[in-house]
Protein backbone atom coordinates (compact mmCIF):
# COMPACT_ATOMS: atom_id res chain seq x y z
CA UNK A 1 0.00 0.00 0.00
CA UNK A 2 1.25 3.26 -1.03
CA UNK A 3 2.51 5.79 1.64
CA UNK A 4 1.55 8.58 -0.46
CA UNK A 5 -2.30 9.39 -1.31
CA UNK A 6 -4.13 12.34 -2.79
CA UNK A 7 -7.90 13.36 -1.17
CA UNK A 8 -10.19 14.93 -3.41
CA UNK A 9 -12.19 15.28 -0.36
CA UNK A 10 -11.68 17.43 2.94
CA UNK A 11 -9.85 15.59 5.20
CA UNK A 12 -8.22 15.15 9.05
CA UNK A 13 -5.11 14.21 10.23
CA UNK A 14 -7.18 11.57 12.82
CA UNK A 15 -8.18 9.77 9.47
CA UNK A 16 -4.79 8.23 8.79
CA UNK A 17 -3.99 8.23 12.53
CA UNK A 18 -3.82 5.11 12.55
CA UNK A 19 -1.74 4.61 9.37
CA UNK A 20 1.46 6.12 11.34
CA UNK A 21 0.56 4.09 15.10
CA UNK A 22 3.15 2.19 16.43
CA UNK A 23 3.74 0.40 20.09
CA UNK A 24 7.40 1.34 19.39
CA UNK A 25 7.43 5.03 18.60
CA UNK A 26 7.78 7.42 21.00
CA UNK A 27 7.37 10.34 19.02
CA UNK A 28 5.02 11.64 16.12
CA UNK A 29 6.46 14.89 14.17
CA UNK A 30 3.47 15.72 12.08
CA UNK A 31 3.34 18.83 9.20
CA UNK A 32 0.33 20.16 7.90
CA UNK A 33 0.24 22.65 5.46
CA UNK A 34 -2.97 24.81 5.44
CA UNK A 35 -4.14 27.85 2.51
CA UNK A 36 -3.64 31.50 4.27
CA UNK A 37 -5.00 34.50 3.48
CA UNK A 38 -1.99 36.29 1.48
CA UNK A 39 0.96 34.66 -0.97
CA UNK A 40 3.97 37.52 -1.68
CA UNK A 41 1.52 39.85 -0.45
CA UNK A 42 -1.34 39.57 -2.09
CA UNK A 43 -4.83 38.62 -0.34
CA UNK A 44 -5.95 35.10 -1.57
CA UNK A 45 -9.70 34.06 -1.45
CA UNK A 46 -9.16 30.45 -2.59
CA UNK A 47 -7.06 28.42 -4.47
CA UNK A 48 -6.91 25.10 -6.34
CA UNK A 49 -4.82 21.97 -6.26
CA UNK A 50 -4.42 19.68 -9.23
CA UNK A 51 -2.60 16.64 -9.68
CA UNK A 52 -1.27 14.05 -12.14
CA UNK A 53 -2.76 11.31 -10.04
CA UNK A 54 -0.86 7.94 -11.34
CA UNK A 55 2.94 9.74 -11.28
CA UNK A 56 2.33 11.12 -8.17
CA UNK A 57 1.47 8.94 -5.85
CA UNK A 58 4.47 6.73 -7.39
CA UNK A 59 6.69 9.67 -6.76
CA UNK A 60 5.10 10.35 -3.19
CA UNK A 61 5.86 6.58 -2.14
CA UNK A 62 9.19 6.70 -3.44
CA UNK A 63 9.91 10.05 -1.18
CA UNK A 64 8.29 8.03 1.90
CA UNK A 65 10.70 5.23 1.04
CA UNK A 66 13.73 7.40 0.86
CA UNK A 67 12.76 8.41 4.42
CA UNK A 68 12.57 5.31 5.61
CA UNK A 69 15.88 4.37 4.39
CA UNK A 70 17.65 7.67 5.82
CA UNK A 71 16.25 7.82 8.92
CA UNK A 72 15.11 5.31 11.65
CA UNK A 73 11.55 5.80 11.90
CA UNK A 74 8.64 3.40 12.35
CA UNK A 75 5.62 4.50 10.16
CA UNK A 76 5.21 7.25 7.61
CA UNK A 77 2.56 8.66 6.00
CA UNK A 78 1.60 11.91 3.58
CA UNK A 79 -2.14 12.85 2.36
CA UNK A 80 -2.21 15.64 -0.40
CA UNK A 81 -5.87 17.20 -0.70
CA UNK A 82 -6.71 18.12 -4.58
CA UNK A 83 -9.61 20.31 -5.83
CA UNK A 84 -10.72 23.67 -4.52
CA UNK A 85 -9.72 24.96 -1.26
CA UNK A 86 -10.76 27.67 0.95
CA UNK A 87 -8.57 29.74 3.44
CA UNK A 88 -7.57 27.17 6.61
CA UNK A 89 -8.15 24.45 4.85
CA UNK A 90 -5.86 21.48 5.03
CA UNK A 91 -3.69 21.18 2.04
CA UNK A 92 -0.99 18.70 2.89
CA UNK A 93 -0.46 16.32 6.45
CA UNK A 94 2.94 14.21 6.61
CA UNK A 95 3.01 11.85 9.70
CA UNK A 96 5.81 10.52 11.06
CA UNK A 97 6.50 8.04 14.15
CA UNK A 98 9.81 7.01 15.64
CA UNK A 99 11.43 5.92 18.30
CA UNK A 100 13.72 9.38 18.63
CA UNK A 101 11.92 12.55 17.88
CA UNK A 102 15.24 13.29 15.80
CA UNK A 103 14.46 10.52 13.34
CA UNK A 104 10.75 11.90 13.36
CA UNK A 105 11.48 15.43 12.67
CA UNK A 106 14.46 14.99 10.26
CA UNK A 107 12.02 12.42 8.65
CA UNK A 108 9.34 14.37 8.77
CA UNK A 109 11.01 17.40 6.97
CA UNK A 110 12.32 15.75 4.49
CA UNK A 111 9.03 14.15 2.97
CA UNK A 112 7.34 17.41 2.96
CA UNK A 113 10.33 19.37 0.94
CA UNK A 114 10.54 16.57 -1.32
CA UNK A 115 6.78 16.18 -1.94
CA UNK A 116 6.84 20.00 -2.80
CA UNK A 117 10.01 20.07 -5.20
CA UNK A 118 8.80 16.49 -6.89
CA UNK A 119 5.29 15.44 -6.83
CA UNK A 120 3.29 16.34 -9.80
CA UNK A 121 0.77 18.76 -8.20
CA UNK A 122 0.06 22.67 -9.44
CA UNK A 123 -1.73 25.53 -7.08
CA UNK A 124 -3.55 28.34 -8.87
CA UNK A 125 -4.30 30.65 -6.81
CA UNK A 126 -7.12 32.94 -6.81
CA UNK A 127 -6.77 36.94 -5.63
CA UNK A 128 -8.80 39.13 -4.06
CA UNK A 129 -8.65 41.60 -6.87
CA UNK A 130 -10.11 38.11 -9.06
CA UNK A 131 -7.27 37.67 -10.75
CA UNK A 132 -5.35 33.93 -10.48
CA UNK A 133 -2.32 32.78 -11.48
CA UNK A 134 -0.49 29.25 -11.53
CA UNK A 135 2.36 29.59 -8.73
CA UNK A 136 5.89 28.80 -10.05
CA UNK A 137 4.71 29.09 -13.50
CA UNK A 138 4.72 33.07 -13.90
CA UNK A 139 1.72 32.90 -16.04
CA UNK A 140 -1.47 35.21 -14.73
CA UNK A 141 -4.61 35.24 -16.25
CA UNK A 142 -7.50 37.72 -15.90
CA UNK A 143 -10.26 35.36 -16.16
CA UNK A 144 -10.39 35.48 -19.97
CA UNK A 145 -9.37 32.46 -21.69
CA UNK A 146 -5.92 31.12 -22.13
CA UNK A 147 -4.12 31.22 -25.59
CA UNK A 148 -2.87 35.01 -25.84
CA UNK A 149 0.95 33.69 -24.57
CA UNK A 150 3.94 34.63 -26.10
CA UNK A 151 5.90 32.08 -27.49
CA UNK B 1 -4.90 3.90 -33.72
CA UNK B 2 -6.53 1.51 -35.75
CA UNK B 3 -4.69 2.05 -39.02
CA UNK B 4 -1.64 1.34 -39.63
CA UNK B 5 0.74 4.01 -40.61
CA UNK B 6 2.57 4.62 -43.81
CA UNK B 7 4.60 7.29 -42.98
CA UNK B 8 6.43 6.20 -40.04
CA UNK B 9 4.35 7.85 -37.79
CA UNK B 10 3.54 7.02 -34.33
CA UNK B 11 0.20 7.87 -32.28
CA UNK B 12 0.83 9.11 -29.17
CA UNK B 13 -1.37 10.22 -26.30
CA UNK B 14 -0.80 13.48 -24.18
CA UNK B 15 -2.67 14.80 -21.26
CA UNK B 16 -2.13 18.09 -20.03
CA UNK B 17 -2.14 19.63 -16.27
CA UNK B 18 -2.78 22.70 -14.91
CA UNK B 19 -0.78 25.94 -16.67
CA UNK B 20 -0.64 24.15 -20.16
CA UNK B 21 -4.30 22.53 -19.99
CA UNK B 22 -5.35 25.95 -19.69
CA UNK B 23 -3.18 27.05 -22.69
CA UNK B 24 -4.10 24.53 -24.93
CA UNK B 25 -7.56 24.21 -24.20
CA UNK B 26 -7.92 20.49 -23.19
CA UNK B 27 -7.19 17.86 -21.50
CA UNK B 28 -5.78 15.60 -23.67
CA UNK B 29 -5.33 14.53 -27.14
CA UNK B 30 -3.88 11.47 -29.56
CA UNK B 31 -1.96 12.59 -32.19
CA UNK B 32 -0.11 11.34 -34.85
CA UNK B 33 3.75 12.51 -34.66
CA UNK B 34 7.42 11.42 -36.30
CA UNK B 35 9.03 12.82 -33.47
CA UNK B 36 11.65 10.10 -32.07
CA UNK B 37 12.11 11.63 -28.55
CA UNK B 38 9.81 13.15 -26.12
CA UNK B 39 12.04 16.49 -26.28
CA UNK B 40 11.58 16.54 -30.09
CA UNK B 41 7.43 15.57 -29.61
CA UNK B 42 7.60 18.77 -27.28
CA UNK B 43 8.77 20.80 -29.95
CA UNK B 44 6.57 19.78 -32.34
CA UNK B 45 3.43 20.95 -29.33
CA UNK B 46 5.31 23.65 -28.69
CA UNK B 47 5.57 25.06 -32.34
CA UNK B 48 1.65 24.41 -32.75
CA UNK B 49 0.69 25.67 -29.54
CA UNK B 50 3.46 28.27 -28.68
CA UNK B 51 3.51 27.16 -24.84
CA UNK B 52 4.32 29.91 -22.38
CA UNK B 53 7.93 30.42 -21.08
CA UNK B 54 7.76 27.80 -17.83
CA UNK B 55 10.63 27.16 -16.14
CA UNK B 56 12.30 23.69 -16.11
CA UNK B 57 9.60 21.32 -17.51
CA UNK B 58 9.76 17.62 -16.93
CA UNK B 59 8.47 14.90 -19.12
CA UNK B 60 6.81 11.36 -18.39
CA UNK B 61 6.08 8.61 -20.51
CA UNK B 62 3.97 5.81 -19.06
CA UNK B 63 3.66 7.35 -15.50
CA UNK B 64 7.57 7.35 -14.85
CA UNK B 65 9.71 10.87 -15.75
CA UNK B 66 12.08 10.27 -18.17
CA UNK B 67 15.39 12.29 -19.66
CA UNK B 68 14.14 14.90 -22.65
CA UNK B 69 16.14 12.37 -24.91
CA UNK B 70 13.59 9.53 -24.41
CA UNK B 71 12.62 7.92 -27.03
CA UNK B 72 8.99 8.18 -28.21
CA UNK B 73 7.04 5.11 -29.09
CA UNK B 74 3.93 4.08 -30.87
CA UNK B 75 1.07 4.40 -27.71
CA UNK B 76 2.95 6.21 -25.18
CA UNK B 77 1.34 8.31 -23.17
CA UNK B 78 3.21 11.67 -22.37
CA UNK B 79 2.98 14.25 -19.87
CA UNK B 80 4.83 17.58 -19.85
CA UNK B 81 5.06 18.68 -16.24
CA UNK B 82 5.21 22.18 -15.61
CA UNK B 83 6.91 23.81 -12.56
CA UNK B 84 5.19 21.94 -9.35
CA UNK B 85 3.58 23.71 -6.29
CA UNK B 86 2.38 21.32 -4.00
CA UNK B 87 2.04 21.65 -0.12
CA UNK C 1 -3.03 33.12 29.41
CA UNK C 2 0.40 31.13 29.45
CA UNK C 3 1.39 29.11 26.15
CA UNK C 4 2.41 25.79 28.18
CA UNK C 5 -0.48 23.94 30.54
CA UNK C 6 -0.77 20.44 32.55
CA UNK C 7 -3.22 17.88 32.09
CA UNK C 8 -3.93 15.82 34.61
CA UNK C 9 -6.55 13.54 32.19
CA UNK C 10 -5.94 12.44 28.75
CA UNK C 11 -6.08 15.01 26.02
CA UNK C 12 -6.25 14.87 22.56
CA UNK C 13 -4.21 17.43 20.31
CA UNK C 14 -8.20 18.66 18.59
CA UNK C 15 -8.70 19.87 21.89
CA UNK C 16 -6.33 22.53 21.51
CA UNK C 17 -6.15 23.15 18.01
CA UNK C 18 -7.98 26.50 18.46
CA UNK C 19 -5.14 27.54 20.33
CA UNK C 20 -2.82 27.51 17.34
CA UNK C 21 -4.88 28.57 14.37
CA UNK C 22 -4.08 31.71 12.68
CA UNK C 23 -5.30 32.63 8.70
CA UNK C 24 -1.58 33.81 8.27
CA UNK C 25 -0.39 30.37 8.91
CA UNK C 26 0.21 28.27 5.93
CA UNK C 27 2.34 25.68 8.30
CA UNK C 28 1.49 23.65 11.26
CA UNK C 29 4.07 21.26 13.09
CA UNK C 30 3.62 19.56 15.47
CA UNK C 31 5.28 16.34 18.05
CA UNK C 32 3.30 14.42 20.10
CA UNK C 33 5.19 12.27 22.91
CA UNK C 34 3.86 8.88 23.22
CA UNK C 35 4.19 6.29 25.57
CA UNK C 36 6.31 3.22 24.13
CA UNK C 37 6.61 -0.10 24.88
CA UNK C 38 10.29 -0.13 25.38
CA UNK C 39 13.22 1.90 26.51
CA UNK C 40 16.83 1.46 26.51
CA UNK C 41 16.24 -2.56 26.00
CA UNK C 42 13.69 -2.36 28.99
CA UNK C 43 9.83 -3.61 28.49
CA UNK C 44 7.55 -0.84 30.00
CA UNK C 45 4.39 -1.72 30.74
CA UNK C 46 3.21 1.75 32.40
CA UNK C 47 4.61 5.22 33.73
CA UNK C 48 3.50 8.09 35.47
CA UNK C 49 4.71 11.59 35.09
CA UNK C 50 4.99 13.80 38.27
CA UNK C 51 5.44 17.71 37.74
CA UNK C 52 5.83 20.26 40.02
CA UNK C 53 2.94 22.63 38.34
CA UNK C 54 3.50 26.27 39.42
CA UNK C 55 7.27 26.00 38.59
CA UNK C 56 6.06 24.03 35.40
CA UNK C 57 4.01 26.45 33.82
CA UNK C 58 5.97 29.55 34.45
CA UNK C 59 9.06 27.71 32.56
CA UNK C 60 7.08 25.98 29.79
CA UNK C 61 5.63 29.40 29.06
CA UNK C 62 9.51 31.15 29.15
CA UNK C 63 10.08 28.70 26.86
CA UNK C 64 7.13 29.00 24.14
CA UNK C 65 8.05 33.09 24.70
CA UNK C 66 11.54 32.14 23.65
CA UNK C 67 10.33 30.16 20.37
CA UNK C 68 8.67 33.41 19.34
CA UNK C 69 11.42 35.47 20.33
CA UNK C 70 13.91 33.35 17.86
CA UNK C 71 11.51 32.40 14.93
CA UNK C 72 8.78 34.10 12.78
CA UNK C 73 5.48 31.73 14.35
CA UNK C 74 1.77 33.13 14.51
CA UNK C 75 1.36 30.42 17.36
CA UNK C 76 2.60 28.24 19.55
CA UNK C 77 1.10 25.89 22.09
CA UNK C 78 2.57 22.82 24.57
CA UNK C 79 0.38 20.66 26.95
CA UNK C 80 2.57 17.73 28.96
CA UNK C 81 0.46 15.13 30.83
CA UNK C 82 0.92 14.13 34.25
CA UNK C 83 -0.53 10.91 36.29
CA UNK C 84 -0.44 7.16 35.26
CA UNK C 85 -0.16 6.43 31.74
CA UNK C 86 -0.28 3.46 29.45
CA UNK C 87 1.55 2.30 26.67
CA UNK C 88 0.53 4.50 23.34
CA UNK C 89 -0.97 6.90 25.52
CA UNK C 90 -0.16 10.53 24.42
CA UNK C 91 1.98 12.56 27.07
CA UNK C 92 2.94 15.46 25.87
CA UNK C 93 1.82 17.66 22.66
CA UNK C 94 3.26 20.89 20.93
CA UNK C 95 1.41 23.00 18.21
CA UNK C 96 3.35 25.27 16.19
CA UNK C 97 1.83 27.27 13.40
CA UNK C 98 3.64 29.88 11.08
CA UNK C 99 3.44 31.56 7.86
CA UNK C 100 6.04 29.01 6.01
CA UNK C 101 7.18 26.00 7.23
CA UNK C 102 10.64 26.09 8.38
CA UNK C 103 9.84 28.31 11.22
CA UNK C 104 7.05 26.15 12.30
CA UNK C 105 9.58 23.27 12.30
CA UNK C 106 12.44 24.56 14.38
CA UNK C 107 10.26 26.32 16.86
CA UNK C 108 8.33 23.21 17.50
CA UNK C 109 11.92 21.34 17.41
CA UNK C 110 12.98 24.38 20.08
CA UNK C 111 10.52 24.11 22.55
CA UNK C 112 9.95 20.43 22.83
CA UNK C 113 14.15 19.73 23.17
CA UNK C 114 13.31 22.91 25.93
CA UNK C 115 10.57 21.50 27.97
CA UNK C 116 12.51 17.98 28.07
CA UNK C 117 15.82 19.53 29.45
CA UNK C 118 14.35 22.24 31.88
CA UNK C 119 10.38 21.96 32.70
CA UNK C 120 10.37 19.66 36.04
CA UNK C 121 8.72 16.95 35.17
CA UNK C 122 9.54 13.64 36.53
CA UNK C 123 8.97 10.49 34.70
CA UNK C 124 8.72 7.06 36.47
CA UNK C 125 8.75 3.88 34.50
CA UNK C 126 7.31 0.53 35.68
CA UNK C 127 8.90 -2.26 33.75
CA UNK C 128 7.63 -5.75 32.62
CA UNK C 129 10.10 -7.64 35.53
CA UNK C 130 7.85 -5.38 38.12
CA UNK C 131 10.37 -3.21 39.31
CA UNK C 132 10.54 0.82 38.57
CA UNK C 133 12.71 3.72 38.31
CA UNK C 134 12.60 7.17 37.69
CA UNK C 135 14.05 8.39 34.71
CA UNK C 136 17.99 10.37 35.04
CA UNK C 137 17.39 9.61 38.60
CA UNK C 138 19.78 6.53 38.34
CA UNK C 139 17.41 5.11 41.18
CA UNK C 140 16.01 1.72 41.07
CA UNK C 141 13.37 0.54 43.32
CA UNK C 142 11.96 -3.28 43.30
CA UNK C 143 8.79 -2.13 44.78
CA UNK C 144 10.02 -1.82 48.37
CA UNK C 145 9.94 1.38 50.81
CA UNK C 146 12.25 3.92 49.77
CA UNK C 147 15.17 4.56 52.68
CA UNK C 148 17.65 2.42 52.24
CA UNK C 149 20.00 4.49 49.46
CA UNK C 150 23.54 4.67 50.44
CA UNK C 151 24.75 8.60 50.83
CA UNK D 1 5.79 29.90 62.21
CA UNK D 2 3.61 31.62 65.10
CA UNK D 3 6.32 31.64 67.66
CA UNK D 4 9.30 34.11 67.09
CA UNK D 5 12.67 32.47 66.67
CA UNK D 6 15.07 33.67 69.34
CA UNK D 7 18.13 31.16 67.92
CA UNK D 8 18.28 32.92 65.17
CA UNK D 9 16.56 30.21 62.86
CA UNK D 10 14.24 30.60 60.15
CA UNK D 11 11.02 28.82 59.36
CA UNK D 12 11.05 27.20 55.92
CA UNK D 13 8.45 24.92 53.54
CA UNK D 14 10.22 22.09 51.89
CA UNK D 15 8.21 20.25 49.02
CA UNK D 16 9.49 17.03 47.77
CA UNK D 17 8.85 15.81 44.02
CA UNK D 18 9.28 11.93 42.36
CA UNK D 19 12.36 10.19 43.52
CA UNK D 20 13.04 12.43 46.36
CA UNK D 21 9.33 12.32 47.89
CA UNK D 22 9.72 8.94 47.56
CA UNK D 23 13.03 8.82 49.44
CA UNK D 24 12.20 11.16 52.45
CA UNK D 25 8.84 9.67 52.72
CA UNK D 26 6.56 12.77 52.28
CA UNK D 27 5.67 15.55 50.03
CA UNK D 28 6.44 18.36 51.97
CA UNK D 29 7.52 19.79 55.09
CA UNK D 30 8.20 22.82 57.37
CA UNK D 31 10.97 23.02 59.24
CA UNK D 32 13.54 25.61 61.11
CA UNK D 33 16.61 25.97 59.91
CA UNK D 34 19.56 28.84 60.55
CA UNK D 35 21.10 27.63 56.61
CA UNK D 36 21.87 31.08 54.86
CA UNK D 37 21.57 29.77 51.47
CA UNK D 38 19.62 27.07 49.41
CA UNK D 39 22.94 25.41 49.32
CA UNK D 40 23.44 25.07 52.72
CA UNK D 41 19.81 23.97 53.64
CA UNK D 42 20.14 20.95 50.79
CA UNK D 43 23.21 20.22 52.88
CA UNK D 44 21.48 19.96 56.12
CA UNK D 45 18.82 17.98 54.56
CA UNK D 46 21.30 15.32 52.83
CA UNK D 47 22.49 14.88 56.08
CA UNK D 48 19.57 14.62 57.51
CA UNK D 49 18.16 11.87 54.86
CA UNK D 50 20.97 10.74 52.59
CA UNK D 51 19.72 12.04 49.30
CA UNK D 52 20.48 9.22 46.51
CA UNK D 53 22.94 10.35 44.37
CA UNK D 54 20.88 12.09 41.58
CA UNK D 55 23.34 14.36 38.92
CA UNK D 56 22.82 17.61 38.94
CA UNK D 57 20.11 18.83 41.06
CA UNK D 58 18.50 22.34 41.13
CA UNK D 59 16.63 24.29 43.03
CA UNK D 60 13.79 26.72 43.07
CA UNK D 61 12.44 29.05 45.99
CA UNK D 62 8.99 30.72 45.75
CA UNK D 63 8.28 28.86 42.48
CA UNK D 64 11.74 30.48 40.54
CA UNK D 65 14.93 28.43 39.78
CA UNK D 66 17.50 29.98 42.15
CA UNK D 67 21.50 29.72 42.55
CA UNK D 68 22.55 27.45 45.16
CA UNK D 69 23.84 30.60 46.55
CA UNK D 70 20.69 32.59 46.95
CA UNK D 71 19.54 33.43 50.02
CA UNK D 72 17.21 31.51 52.46
CA UNK D 73 14.21 33.64 53.89
CA UNK D 74 11.59 32.80 56.48
CA UNK D 75 8.56 31.96 55.13
CA UNK D 76 10.69 30.76 52.17
CA UNK D 77 8.92 27.98 50.05
CA UNK D 78 12.04 25.35 48.80
CA UNK D 79 12.16 22.95 45.98
CA UNK D 80 15.10 20.83 44.95
CA UNK D 81 14.55 19.56 41.54
CA UNK D 82 16.07 16.13 40.33
CA UNK D 83 16.28 15.65 37.06
CA UNK D 84 13.77 15.98 34.98
CA UNK D 85 12.41 14.05 32.69
CA UNK D 86 9.81 15.27 31.04
CA UNK D 87 8.80 14.56 26.89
Amino acid sequence: MSHFEFSREPFTPERYRSRVSDPVAGGYASFEGWVRNHNEGRGVQRLEYEGYEALGIKEGDRIVAEAFARFPIAQAHCVHRLGVLGIGDLAVWVGVTAAHREAAFAACRYIIDEVKNRVPIWKKEHYAEGDSGWINCEVRTSGAPAGSALP
Amino acid sequence: MAQLPTDGSIAVRIEYFAVLREHVGRAQEELRTTATTVGELYGELDRRYAFPALGRVKVAVNDEFRDWSSPVRDGDFVVFIPPVAGG
